[in-house]
């Protein structure tokens, strides 16, 4: 089965490559435009040998599987925005604590209810931690059906290196969208690695005891400090990001996931016009975030075109990235609004025949 | 070369199903494909439509602004793309549902009786067949045979005991058309 | 004599009040409205009571009931 | 001749966007009907929840708030301590009411907050394509339990009015049907004897109307209301569960 | 000379942080000792929540985690699913269990997790300083009700095994005390049978201990445990709310 | 009663002046270390008229506010850091929604449980919005008792200006604290400003309708992009802070709240030892932040010191608005950890005597 | 002849064993431990069955009964 | 001048009340001050504590990492602070309970039986006062008469009964040292 090309959505692409990861338990509540992860797993992971459960509520979701975690499984949860907001609690518990899992964000438009059009407004809240304390998650962003899956089993990997929970920040047109996607092998995935903490039988052996409180004085900044350095070793070793026609390029546009492919065929399309020369950097992982990359296209002085949907939220990782030393501008949709080939172009325009930086926020205007 | 798709119409017309057979057949051909519905509304009632776009190139952006062609399954779809089609390019317009015809003078209108077609086949439910079987002839997207061969990887298990109908819908519609 | 004034558009013919008229005075139309539903019609009109059973049960609010 | 029957004044003239045959437009309709009767149309004000009825707003002539998945009731309560003089209802599916907004409804209920709640229970997530519900019947196959609900597994259906019953803060408390005409009329009943208790500030109302839906139980409308019939009606039992104002405590029927 | 009573091998030999009298302390113990007599230390596995009894974990001698407030069953649940051979109980509180925690209680108990539920009922929040807590009894004076409470602002005292016992997934259901041996005796057999519904596979159990807080309620230890008996036990009856062992339903003592 | 001074604790201090400030509706939830707030206001707010509820949860408060804000109310809660991860999703709606409120954050350390000393580690989620959407709320710091009170007076009316929420980001120390104060006198709030969108009788006009669903096409993208107009005025209008001694100094400290405490002990201290010069830029509001302020120092080639109880949150805020044009070093502890006066003197000693930007972290040293 | 044994390092004089033993034998000592709690001294050692009351209600564990 | 002052003992002890009432009298008297109380650890049964600054000039920071003064009212106070005093400062023992000695040579130490000494007034619940009367003869940092008349504005409804007892010992613990 390994090199049949499969046509799947993504959604349902995220459920197989997480089973085939040995994910083995997922608890989830229904939530548009990520509902046929969760159908997917309630229907495969029974055939699998494995737990799903349609929890009460996010709430309950994230905690289920904090506990499934702390028990040695592979576990992921998934929802989107809303659904997300009322797992920080939860995810904030898992990085305090240590616990490794995976989980997606579909993002849909927000603030609030919003609509579920695709969008990527939720990135301050996965590259910052949108709950308390100082803690990180990986945040991986596809652009494909492919990388969907590719990246889902990265996720589980990397989350179980640093015991430390990793996502997907997809958005609706990835989640919903079909495309042919050859799906990788089963990993047998080996538990042994978590023997030495993991909830279970104490027979034998010293007690587990899995916690994030930490009132000792200094117990707790010493623990953060260790996470620190977890984060940092995640900060050198994990960035990932894809370049496309950068070299030559007058401006580089910077945008991940569904913007991304947008900004591709905005490359293609220019360069066959013989307008601008564009390039793109794609960050495929947005914690940690591919500083250094951008930080050489900036010593290069090539112009910089952030292309996002959100309102200045990538703007910022970029800007701190290039820290002055190239104009960095921004072009920005929100709220399900999608940028055009054609607003890319013109953006770059702008780009090139201004001396400042531009912000350009096509609804606005 | 690249065919972008718009399909729409009500929700229970199949728009769906049509997408997909286009994408698997052009996967089946070695081709590179998307397709993408529009979730629309997380309610009921309104029109539901999805793009494909079949291309030999690997396909950056899956978003189809603008068309080459459109099904138009009802006259809410008719309105809402008519302006969207690159110029030259296809409406596909099913004319036992939709009276109105198409204004712009710099497309091609093809009218398709589907439903009544289908309907003669044995159930108006295959009217999206009928179409799907025009507009593979017109634009020559994906071979008939491949999305005949495709059908029973795509229905829905509910679906298989339509399976010959829906066959003979598909080949219906192709042979409709010039 | 009593009537019944179907208001067809909002009418999405689930059929509610052919099954729950007591006096079997309607039945689905041939024709469709514009959203592609069949809409109820009095084909006895003798018959109505002006009972109201068929507003009653309808979701659309789709009919009035005069006497 | 004279209009016997016809819109309610309460509701707006904006036609419904719900599937043929779905209970929400109907419990809107017997909601502003019982609006009308009690004569407290612009002092009512309406919370909206998250499922198939959230523009719940659309459909009513006076004022209204969208409120968090399964949050209403905590919305509620917000508005009715600021605004005491006013009549207020949310209407909520079962998934909003009864698996995510569990605490708000229990908590809610035992404050005895001075609001009715309009539950529309469909044993099914009609908003998100049929997936199980906490209400969800043993064996009934949804999207998200695609072999049918076991009890073993998933549990078993949750019944709200046995499970609020015991609440002291509880004034009305009934369960109904919108499957035909009888108990249609006894929806209506039902809601005006729950905003009556509102209004003589006994407490805590609510009515669950056992609804068809469907669309996600891929039926078509008519067979809907056969299947409510035989199958929900088994489960749940419909009824007066509670009543501050009568003597006794009503039984079930 | 032969121990005739001494600490349970199941508890650590850490002393006890808790306040002098504090109940939480001689339910751990029961709780060990009823480990010990079934046997079953090495696969247990406690879930602490949020409350005075956070650090449960440092008196056992088994796995422990520590759950966020209020979602000790659904960690619970999670570490089930996947450990099924374990021995799984959550220590909660009344804040914790009864407040925050409402819809993972019902939900879990719905579900009949394989669980037990060990929730100390004293009807405040210790941990953060005598606040109200859904038990608080009409008239208690807390930090958060300085009045006292009162029915029509705060509503009434939950009474969770009552509310809890119409659910079917429920297999084994208590209440009992710990203010003098012979209630300690009671409490140690009814965590005893809880465990066994949940080696026995019959579903979810909990026990509700009425618990006395003394800082909380400002008392003397003495004082507590006749202020418990007389006001505590008057609106929580002991007995067993649910066997499903037993022939029939048990009646409340 | 004006000019008098009480000694107050922070805690109950907030709450004092949030009921002068006409707030008459509380929803809230205990968690330390804000207790005290919500003990104060369930035996105030009686006294005042007003509405207290202790709520089932933090959600359900945040709920709560939702509706009484929606009702016209002046309306606030209050938590810590746990409290307001769960609260996301509703501050998500108020934002969506435009409804106005006032709330507190008295951080604890984080993440997960963590202990109960003061932090500022919910600096990311507190100015970048950690729910869902692309949405701000104003974000007051106070470093003192009478700020505390004078701040949250401040919060209620620019909420009500921009219907939108505002918050105070306290920590431990502050709350906990008690400092003479001088009370402000009672504001009559008028709430005749909100009668053209608040719920209430709709006889005789226009029926409201508040939400923040928003699916027809392109809707919500606009209702965004009015969002964004207003928090750019917000940005032009808002921005608050203090100088001190920063004219001739050779390092500026950039500190809030309690930080700049000891921030400001350090500089008179190592001015009195005749060491290095040290200033003090105390950001007020961080969101919007005085960026202009910063760049101005920047502009001065002031060597530039983050003092933090985070790890790097502030840091980037500052290294925004600085864009390369300073050096911009980092003194961070975390997890209930406080800088020390020594500690600011040395680091400072370092920047200096460095040419690149320092980052230190004392516990991990 | 039985015995009870105080741990008075855990114990936190709350007097619970004091109020529960039925033979009374026990009271609280002067001294104090060094967390500054009085602690349960048998005072009538010869009345004791080993009945293990204390030990039963100690919210410490501080009491082993022997007999 | 800036007297920093850290109080501690057990939870019963009144450690915060005393921090409470210097505090209090010395805004009373127009000075500059912060009360910033360790509330430690969600949890019972440990020591408390608090810090104190009067001062008058302006308080930046209320943290008090190197104290002029410690009050140990019990044993694990005196391990705990002892090493934090500044050099020259002074520490406070309550030697009722405490009977270890300081083993700095570079701070004061003053023992002050104050338990006995509350004890002999009536209760030893006062043995805080005792001792906050001692401090402020020693330190000055405010009059004994400001303190004496803030008492009641300090004291809980609950614990007013108990006011003249306070007074005289706050009194009888001015009188003790010299
Ligand atoms: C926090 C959150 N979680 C999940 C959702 C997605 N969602 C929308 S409606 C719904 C359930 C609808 O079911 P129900 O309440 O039974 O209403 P119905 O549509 O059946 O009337 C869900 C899960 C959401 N909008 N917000
Ligand atoms: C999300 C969250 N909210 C609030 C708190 C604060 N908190 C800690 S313990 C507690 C309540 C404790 O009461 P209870 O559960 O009755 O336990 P007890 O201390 O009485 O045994 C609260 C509200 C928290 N830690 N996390
Ligand atoms: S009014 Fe009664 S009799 Fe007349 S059509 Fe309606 S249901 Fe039938
Ligand atoms: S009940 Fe109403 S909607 Fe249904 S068929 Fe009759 S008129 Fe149409
Ligand atoms: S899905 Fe069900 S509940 Fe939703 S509108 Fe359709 S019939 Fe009604
Ligand atoms: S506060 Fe109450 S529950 Fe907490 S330790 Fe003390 S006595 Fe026990
Ligand atoms: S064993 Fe029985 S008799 Fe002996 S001291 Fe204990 S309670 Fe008293
Ligand atoms: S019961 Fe235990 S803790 Fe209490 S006084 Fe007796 S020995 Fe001490
Ligand atoms: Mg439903
Ligand atoms: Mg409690």
């Amino acid at each position: 089965m390994a090199e049949e090309r499969l046509l799947m959505k993504g959604n349902e692409a995220i459920g197989e490559a997480a089973l085939r990861a040995g994910c083995r338990f997922y608890a989830g509540y229904p939530i548009t435009p990520q509902n046929e992860l969760t159908e997917y797993m309630s229907r495969r992971m029974p055939e699998e040998g494995g737990t799903f459960i349609q929890a009460e509520s996010e709430i309950a979701a994230i905690n289920m599987v904090y506990g499934a975690s702390a028990a040695g499984a592979r576990t992921m949860t998934s929802s989107s925005g809303p659904g997300i907001s009322l797992k920080q609690e939860g995810i904030s518990y898992l990085c305090g604590s240590e616990l490794p899992c995976f989980y997606a964000n579909i993002v849909r438009g927000g603030p609030g209810l919003g609509n579920i059009a695709p969008a990527q407004s939720d990135y301050f809240q996965s590259t910052r931690g949108g709950g308390h304390g100082d803690y990180r998650v990986v945040v991986f962003a596809p652009s494909t059906v492919q990388e969907l899956v590719d990246l889902t089993i990265l996720g589980f990997e990397v989350a179980d290196r640093y015991n430390n929970p990793s996502m997907i920040l997809g958005d609706g047109i990835l989640g919903q969208m079909m495309e042919p996607v050859v799906m990788r092998e089963s990993v047998t995935y080996d538990p042994s690695g978590k023997t030495g903490w993991a909830l279970g039988n104490s027979e034998g052996r010293e007690r587990h005891m899995i916690t994030s409180v930490r009132l000792a004085p200094g117990t707790l900044e010493r623990h953060n400090v260790h996470l620190r350095k977890k984060y940092l070793e995640i900060e050198a070793k994990e960035v990932r990001y894809e370049l496309y026609e950068v070299d030559d390029a007058d401006v580089v546009i910077i945008a991940y996931g569904t913007a991304a492919r947008v900004a591709k065929s905005a490359v293609t399309a220019a360069r066959e016009k013989g307008g601008i020369k564009l390039g793109l950097l794609r960050p495929i992982t947005l914690w940690p975030f591919p500083t250094d990359a951008i930080a050489d296209l900036a010593k290069n002085k090539q112009d910089i075109l952030v292309a996002e949907m959100s309102f200045g939220q990538l703007y910022e990782d970029v800007r701190l990235s290039v820290c002055g030393k190239a104009k960095v501008s921004l072009l920005a949709h929100t709220g399900g609004g999608l940028p055009t080939e054609d607003e890319i172009i013109e953006a770059a325009g702008k780009c090139v025949a201004s001396s400042e930086p531009v912000e350009i926020y096509p609804v606005l205007e | 070369m690249t065919t972008r798709v718009i399909m729409a119409g009500f929700g229970g017309q199949g728009v769906v199903l049509m997408g997909t057979l286009l994408s698997y057949s052009a996967m089946v051909q070695g081709k590179h494909t998307t397709f993408f519905p529009s979730y629309g509304a997380e309610m009921r009632g309104g029109t539901a439509n999805c793009s494909v776009i079949v291309s030999d190139t690997e396909i950056p952006s899956p978003v189809v602004n603008e068309p080459d062609c459109v099904i138009a399954m009802n006259i809410a779809s008719l309105d809402k793309f008519e302006s969207r089609i690159r110029p030259g390019g296809v409406i596909f317009v099913n004319s036992s549902l939709v009276k109105k015809k198409v204004a712009r003078d710099d497309i091609e209108e093809i009218r398709v009786p589907a439903n009544d077609i289908a309907e003669g086949l044995g159930a108006s439910r295959a009217a999206n067949m009928v179409m799907l079987g025009c507009v593979l002839k017109k634009t020559g997207a994906v071979a008939v045979d491949s999305a005949v061969k495709s059908l029973e990887k795509v229905l829905s298990e509910r679906a298989m005991a339509l399976l010959e109908l829906n066959k003979k819908a598909l080949q219906r519609g192709f042979e409709e058309v010039s | 004599m009593p009537e019944i004034k179907v208001d067809k558009e909002r009418c999405k013919g689930c059929e509610f009040c052919i099954l729950y008229c007591p006096k079997k005075t309607i039945s689905l139309s041939a024709g469709f409205n514009t959203k592609g539903y069949h809409y109820p019609e009095c084909t006895d009109p003798e018959s109505c009571t002006g009972c109201a059973m068929c507003g009653w049960i309808c979701p659309e609010v789709a009919i009035e009931v005069y006497k | 001749m004279e209009k016997v029957f016809g819109k309610p004044e309460s509701l707006s003239d904006r036609p419904f966007t719900y599937c043929p045959g779905c209970a929400h437009s109907l419990v809107h309709r017997l909601t502003a009907e019982a609006i009308d009767d009690l004569g407290v149309m612009p002092r009512c004000i309406g919370v909206a929840s998250v499922g198939c009825s959230v523009f719940s707003d659309l459909y009513f002539n006076f004022d209204f708030i969208q409120a968090a998945h399964g949050r209403a009731p905590a919305v509620a309560t917000g508005i009715k301590r600021v605004k005491p003089d006013c009549v207020l209802f949310t209407h909520q599916g079962d998934g909003d009411l009864a698996s995510i907004g569990t605490a708000e409804l229990i908590h809610s209920a035992n404050r005895g907050e001075k609001i009715t709640i309009i539950f529309v229970n469909n044993a099914i997530y009609g908003m998100t394509g049929g997936q199980m519900a906490p209400t969800t019947l043993i064996g009934m196959k949804t999207t998200t339990s695609p072999l049918g609900r076991q009890a073993e597994v998933q549990g078993y259906p949750l019944r709200v009015c046995e499970l609020i019953r015991e609440l002291k803060g509880v004034a009305y408390l009934e369960r109904t049907a919108v499957n035909n005409p009888q108990n249609v009329l006894k929806t209506k009943r039902a809601l005006k004897k729950a905003f009556q208790a509102q209004l003589d500030g006994l407490g805590f109302s609510l009515v669950e109307v056992v609804s068809q839906c469907p669309t996600g139980w891929g039926m078509l409308p008519a067979d809907s209301l056969e299947w409510l019939e035989k199958e929900m009606g088994a489960y749940f039992p419909l009824g007066v569960f509670k009543d501050a104002k009568a003597e006794e405590p009503q039984e079930v029927a």
